[in-house]
């Protein structure tokens, strides 16, 4: 169990610092904002872990999937405006 | 080149600091004074079951109504910045009208995300969750009825109204607090109740509910702001 | 009472319901703003009135009902409560002044107001860290969102900064508390201690990163380019909003949180503190755009009250004091400041000058520097004065240094700014008074005199404002309104009576000073007569330097003699920058001042901590080396009023440009201010050594050579006025001679200088004055002949070089007289000498005066020119009479002085016996000598009058040039360049290396400040990098210290 | 694991410090105050996690009797919820500027609104 955990936990905490490294030197938008995202579904996922549902839900709700869906807003607003 | 290497050297002094926080810390191997006395009292004095949220609403309501502000100011402030010398051509914007299965879906998932955000929001105290992702889960109702219809009148009076009256009623509630119980958002100003049940832990569900559709209303307000279909 | 929280719970329910108000209605939502500004100002007013008035305890506020730590409290004491009530009171006002924005953005720009004022409340009463956070965001944001309200484009990317920024901050500020909260088990700043900091592992860094990261709300150096920038693109009611309630509240916190650290963070909250203020103040030079100079400022006080929080190991039971004078005095200022910045439409700091013609609003703009520099009747005044008396107590002095050294080189942009303000030209645009914005700077104004008046009632020693020259003085404010010849009379009136009433008080030696102030000074006054109209701003400036000399001379310990010494400096400043072409002059002026004023001021401070005896006695106990730092700093500081060369530089312009009736002020006898400073310095410590060296020989030496340099630049002056200017200098040293020969000749000899240089400087300076008032010009060879002109003046001019030259008759002999007598019976010779040739250059620049001026040719364009007016040649005339009767019987006022000098120098008096007057080495006979002299000289007249009665007049034909007209046609002049073989032989000594050595460091300090501040690049990044290498340095200093 | 999380939530504070420090575009510097968010909340909760403890709330396998003895520090988990909300609402309002500032120069490049300096 702990083990399992542990390992769990490991995986996790790569995952994040990957997709962080995508999110910030990615060169694709969407890709950065997806990854960004990703990372923040990723660290609810270990605050379940942690023992904080609170918390998890919070970051799975507001953390990755409200920000999320405010960048893609303004990235499509500046979509829009650039053919002005 | 230069700034990066100099993110770079001054990070790692950061770096080196963090390294210190991390190695001196060693995790407590009891609970400390502060936290023990919840562990203790939430049950007997607020009858909350989810302690995390005896100490949101409760113990620590002053954070809360501060946090549920700072939704509030960011709402405020991205309508003031994108309000400012808003153009007018923005109806004249293509807009691709969402699929046909889009907008039927929405017209029938939205009531139910909604619905779903207030079961979380009222059995806060209860399990896992509360106004704020409550309040989140509304919102993204009202996200998908955006994204069905852009152009849709969305009513900011509406939430506006929501927003102020919610949170002139919390406000209110910790007021009385002062009067009828121990203390500025004080949730005893109705009974305990029996741990576990729905209408139990004082005020809690109350306040609770008041965050959840301001907090709802607040991001409603941001996510309508900033995907433009505001009224022009 | 009304609970404290509810000034937040009011301020939250108006926001919240604001939202319910419909779009249209945003009178009505403005109206509710303004109601819950006022209503949370009330509370807080309510809290202090109590704890003030009723001496109420500090109330706590519980939230939830449960006991802190548990839950989240709230404290209301005394400092939270004027605090609190600052904070919304500027809230209010600033609303007021905002109202043309509110109202056109709406209720969520109303609503994000409140919320700022609220939360900056938040701050300062919450007793718990995360709690902070909170408020702490709430502000952040609200920051960010007022930005909006500005009409200037860049504002938005200025609040995106910002928000970068925070974001980088609120990182560490959270990882700050959540450490902070492991190491203590609490989250309540009543409950965390130090020792739980100290014990727990990585519980010193936890608290590390929350205090870095509330500072750098401080806008600490050089972690600050996002904060200037919000203030200079920030409408302004916002930017004084923000410079005054954010930096109450944060540094309130960080009080709270040095509170936690224990003493060991002090030393890191002074050394932040001190390199902001000075770092600040040196990028601050060289800006032009007056907003971002009033947030370079802003940081700088900042700074300076972050360095004072971190002295509160020593100031005790000051502590409150000194910091909330000087948080009081920014408050009032930077919100007056950046409130009026809004009235002017210009950003250049010239277009200042805007405000002229509109005198409570100048009057206004003077308060508000005055407050920010510390002057007295200010609490800024009160704070420094405890601030350095507690650091030089303590042993700090590089500390109490450093902070002088950039309170000096911020008075000098802030002078030089009020120098443009009220000198340059007045651009076309007008101001425009938005009422509310005049009410909000007026509120300011009224909050400024109120905390002087507040402060002095809080001082140990006593109030400034309760002093009777000083109210005098002010009440010409008042007056101003009335024609000048009414102010003339009621300024005479004033003086004289008070000297009726005081000169019995005066010892000899004060008395000699009191005459010369307060008679001397109305014979002045008369020649103000001949000014026309209102007159503004003059009576105020002239009678705060008279009153501040009243006070001086009557002062008996360190507090009232260095408030009176601050108030002449200010009177005197504003009195010398009315000349037409004063005003680089006025600043060079202020800045010598302020800088011997400093100087005085840690002399006083490391006596006064010595001993808490009045002035004359505390110096006179003192001992070691303590007196020989107090003695050179205080000399120093004094020798700078005189004009000791070295730092004479001010002097020649200062006097020359005044007016005509001021010249003679200045010269006449705010120079004997210093004196008068040297002579009870001298009196009280003697001879002083200061590590093997005896300063007073120094001062010996000094005075040597202002003499014969004083007046060997006075010979090759063309400005008539320059040149009795910079004889002044040479007067000064002859002064300055005397005393440092520490026997009782000398003695004599200086105080027979403070009288005769009154009155021929006085005289020559009316004179010259009016001559040049009556041809547009001071420069000499453009005169000539005018003794037919102008009699008077002529007469005048005559006595008045007889009498400085010191030949016989007149008492200038006497001067020299005893000078001789003086120097016979001391032993140093190379100054001696020195000293004593500078009699006849003194009298090669005095020939010019008539030679030049008087006789000679008449020019052309002078034909028609009258004698100077009758007010002007009134005093003149009165000199003449008073040289003539001083001349006679010396003994009027010197005998008295001669016995009272007995008791310090009781060898070497003189004797005084009838109508002669003898020394050991000889005697004077004041009365045979004139006998002799005017016998002597009619009938020379006479004989001359004789061989010349059948002279004829020879008509002017006078060929100048035959062919060629010469490039510059004065050079032809027999007049012009005069002494000019002279000038080959002794040039060199009159080079200007004092002058270039003064101009060096301006111009490095304004390089310095020119390169450092591209520092700040605009861009946010660097922005952060600043903030993070701040970090990390600190620590490093932190964990290496 | 309290380590790890911590030494993971760290990483990423400094990695999204990097990027916000060092990429031009105004867009990709908030992305990466997000992913330091992250970062932050993670440090915050790993300090109130205790091995082999269960979630702070009662219910029948954690009666209140036992409750100290079973759930971990909820402290920092009512804070990071805070510090979660507080996070997006910061991050919506740079957004808008960015919008702002986009609107204004048709640019995202950081280093063209730099009007205000020195």
């Amino acid at each position: 169990m702990s083990v399992l955990f542990l390992a769990l936990t490991v995986l996790l905490a790569v995952a994040m610092i990957g997709a962080a490294f995508v999110a910030i030197l990615g060169k694709s938008m969407p890709i950065a904002i997806l990854a960004a995202g990703l990372v923040s579904l990723l660290a609810s996922v270990l605050f379940l872990l942690l023992a904080s549902p609170d918390v998890a839900m919070t970051e799975a709700a507001i953390g990755s999937g409200l920000t999320t869906f405010l960048f893609f807003f303004i990235l499509g607003r500046m979509r829009g405006g650039e053919h002005d | 080149m230069i700034r990066k290497f100099a993110a770079l050297l001054i990070l790692a002094g950061i770096a080196a600091l963090f390294m210190e926080l991390l190695f001196t810390y060693q995790p407590d191997p009891e609970l400390n004074t502060t936290a023990r006395y919840y562990a203790d009292r939430t049950a007997a004095d607020i009858g909350a079951a989810n302690i995390v949220t005896a100490i949101v609403v409760t113990y620590r309501g002053l954070d809360t109504l501060g946090e549920v502000t700072v939704l509030f100011l960011a709402a405020a402030i991205v309508g003031l910045v994108l309000a400012q010398g808003r153009r007018k051509t923005a109806k004249e914007r293509a807009v691709t009208p969402a699929g046909e299965l889009l907008a039927t879906g929405s017209l029938f998932l939205a009531p139910l995300i909604m619905l779903l955000g207030v079961y979380v929001f009222v059995n806060g105290h209860l399990t896992p969750g509360g106004g704020f992702q409550g309040g989140a889960i509304i919102a993204s109702g009202m996200l998908l009825m955006l994204l069905a219809d852009p152009l849709k009148h969305f009513s900011h009076r509406l939430i506006a109204m929501v927003e102020a009256l919610s949170g002139m009623i919390y406000v209110a509630i910790g007021l009385l607090g002062i009067a009828l119980a121990g203390g500025f958002l004080d949730s005893h100003i109705l009974p305990n109740g029996e741990l576990g049940a729905l209408f139990s832990a004082g005020a809690i569900p109350l306040i609770y509910a008041l965050i959840g559709l301001k907090v709802g209303a607040e991001f409603s307000a941001i996510l309508a702001d900033l995907s433009g279909t505001e009224e022009l | 009472m009304v609970s404290a929280i509810v000034i937040i719970a009011a301020a939250l329910a108006a926001e919240f319901m604001l939202g319910l108000f419909n779009e249209r209605w945003r009178a009505a939502a403005y109206g509710v703003t303004l109601f819950a500004l006022g209503f949370m100002a009330f509370i807080s007013a309510e809290w202090v009135w109590a704890f003030a008035v009723y001496d109420a305890q500090p109330a706590e506020i519980f939230t939830a009902g449960v006991q802190p730590p548990f839950a989240i409290n709230l404290r209301m004491g005394f400092p939270e409560a004027a605090l609190t009530l600052l904070i919304n009171l500027t809230g209010l006002f600033s609303a007021l002044y905002l109202r043309r924005a509110l109202l056109e953005k709406g209720r969520a720009a109303m609503a994000v107001l409140l919320v700022f004022v609220m939360a900056q409340n938040g701050i300062v009463l919450t007793r718990d860290i995360f709690n902070l956070f909170v408020f702490f965001e709430l502000a952040v944001i609200a920051t960010g969102g007022l930005m909006l309200l500005s009409e200037d484009e860049r504002a938005v990317a200025a609040g995106f900064k910002y928000l970068i920024v925070s974001q980088v901050i609120s990182a560490f500020l959270l990882i700050g508390i959540i450490f902070s909260y492991h190491a203590t088990g609490v989250l309540n700043f009543d409950l965390m201690r130090p020792e739980h900091f100290a014990a727990a592992q990585g519980g010193a860094i936890a608290f590390f990163l929350m205090f870095i990261a509330v500072v750098a709300e401080l806008k600490p150096f050089p972690a600050n380019g996002w904060a200037l920038d919000i203030y200079e693109s920030a409408h302004p009611a916002f930017a004084g909003l923000f410079s005054v309630a954010s930096a109450a509240a944060t540094l309130y916190a960080v009080d709270k949180l040095l509170v936690l650290g224990g003493p060991a963070w002090l030393p890191v909250a002074t050394g932040i503190g001190v390199v902001t203020f000075i770092a600040a103040n040196l990028l601050a030079l060289p800006q032009r755009n007056d907003r971002r100079l009033l947030g370079y400022s802003s940081v700088a006080q900042i700074g300076l009250i972050l360095a004072v929080l971190g002295q509160r190991d020593i100031l005790g039971d000051h502590y409150f004091f000194v910091a909330g004078g000087l948080i009081a005095a920014h408050a009032a200022a930077k919100a007056g400041l950046y409130w009026l910045s809004g009235l002017v439409a210009s950003r250049d700091i010239i277009g200042w000058s805007t405000l002229r013609g509109h005198p409570v609003l100048i009057f206004a703009f003077v308060s508000f520097i005055a407050l920010l520099t510390g002057l007295p009747p200010f609490p800024g005044f009160y704070a420094k004065w405890e601030l350095a008396v507690a650091l030089a107590g303590s042993g700090r002095y590089i500390l109490l240094a450093l902070i002088l050294i950039g309170a000096l080189i911020e008075a000098g942009y802030l002078f030089r700014w009020l120098g443009y303000a009220l000198k340059r030209d007045k651009p076309s645009e007008e101001i425009s008074c938005d009422p509310s914005a005049v009410t909000a700077i007026i509120a300011a104004l009224a909050a400024g005199w109120a905390f002087a008046y507040l402060w002095g009632d809080l001082s140990a020693h006593g109030n400034i404002l309760h002093a009777v020259p000083l109210l005098f003085a002010l009440s010409f404010l008042l007056l101003d309104w009335l024609p000048a010849w009414v102010k003339n009379t009621v300024a005479i009136v004033g003086m004289v009576g008070y000297f009726i009433l005081n000169y019995t008080d005066y010892d000899p030696l004060r008395l000699i000073f009191a005459v010369i102030i307060l008679i001397g000074g109305p014979v002045i006054l008369l020649a103000s007569y001949d000014a026309h109209g209102r007159r503004i701003g003059f009576y105020p400036s002239a009678m705060l330097m008279y009153a501040g000399l009243t006070q001086l001379i009557g002062a008996t310990d360190f507090f009232s003699f260095f408030v009176a010494w601050e108030l002449l400096t200010v009177g005197s400043y504003f009195l010398i920058l009315r000349g037409k072409h004063s005003e680089p002059h006025a600043l060079s002026y202020i800045i010598f001042s302020l800088g011997g004023a400093f100087l005085i001021l840690t002399g006083f401070a490391l006596a006064a901590t010595v001993s808490p005896l009045p002035m004359f006695e505390a110096l006179q106990h003192l001992t070691g080396e303590t007196a020989g730092w107090v003695f050179l700093l205080l000399a120093v500081g004094f020798m700078t009023k005189t004009a000791a060369i070295g730092l004479h530089i001010w002097l020649p312009g200062a006097h020359a440009e005044a007016e005509t009736d001021v010249s003679p002020m200045v010269s006449g006898i705010l120079l004997k201010a210093g004196l008068y400073g040297l002579m009870v310095l001298m009196l009280a410590m003697g001879k002083q050594r200061f590590y093997g060296i005896d300063i007073v020989h120094v001062m010996l030496w000094v005075g040597a050579l202002s003499a014969l340099l004083g007046n060997l630049m006075a010979i090759f002056e063309e400005d008539a006025k320059r040149l009795l200017a910079y004889s002044s200098i040479g007067q000064m040293g002859y002064a300055l001679f005397g005393l440092a020969l520490m026997n009782h000749l000398g003695w004599v000899m200086a105080l027979m200088f403070v009288i005769n240089h009154y009155i021929y400087k006085s005289m020559l300076f009316l004179s010259a004055g009016g001559v040049a008032k009556r041809t547009g010009t001071r420069l000499m060879y453009k005169m000539g002949g005018l003794i037919t002109l102008m009699p008077l003046s002529f007469i005048a001019v005559l006595i008045g070089i007889i009498a400085v030259s010191g030949v016989p008759p007149l008492s200038g002999f006497g001067g020299r007289w005893i000078f001789y007598n003086a120097i016979l019976s001391a032993e140093h010779r190379l100054p001696m000498v020195i000293t004593f040739f500078s009699g006849p250059i003194a009298f090669l620049y005095l020939f010019r005066l008539i030679h030049t001026v008087f006789l000679g040719q008449l020019k052309d364009e002078n034909r028609r020119i009258k004698e100077a007016p009758f007010w002007v040649i009134l005093p003149q005339m009165l000199y003449v009479g008073l040289l003539m009767a001083f001349a006679i019987v010396p003994g009027l006022a010197l005998r008295r002085v001669d016995t009272y000098l007995n008791q310090f120098f009781p060898e070497g008096g003189l004797n005084w016996e009838g109508i002669t007057i003898t020394s050991q080495f000889g005697y004077w006979s004041p009365v045979s000598i004139m006998i002799i002299v005017c016998a002597i000289f009619g009938s020379l007249f006479a004989w001359l009058m004789f061989i010349n009665r059948r002279a004829q007049k020879v008509k002017q034909f006078n060929i100048v040039f035959a062919a060629e007209r010469p490039y510059r046609p004065e050079t032809t002049h027999f007049a012009w360049n005069f002494f000019a073989p002279y000038r080959k032989a002794l040039g060199f000594l009159v080079q200007p290396f004092v002058t270039r050595f003064w101009e060096t460091i301006a111009d490095i300090l304004h390089t310095a400040g020119d390169i450092g501040r591209r520092l700040y690049t605009g861009n946010p990044q660097t922005y952060a990098l600043h903030f993070l290498a701040f970090v990390v340095i600190v620590y490093f200093f932190w964990t290496g210290g | 694991m309290a380590h790890l999380a911590m030494a993971t939530g760290f990483i990423l504070i400094l990695i999204g410090f990097y990027g916000a420090l060092t990429n031009r575009n105004i867009l990709r510097m908030i992305v990466a105050f997000t992913v330091a968010d992250s970062g932050v909340n993670l440090v915050l909760v790993a300090v109130g996690y205790m091995r082999g403890r269960t979630a702070p709330i009662l219910d029948n396998t954690v009666p209140a009797a036992e409750a100290a003895a079973r759930i971990i520090d909820p402290v920092p988990q009512a804070l990071v919820l805070t510090a979660i909300v507080i996070g997006v609402g910061v991050t919506a309002l740079m957004l808008a500027y960015s919008y702002k500032l986009y609107e204004k120069k048709r640019t995202l490049d950081i280093t063209k609104h730099t009007e205000l300096k020195w």
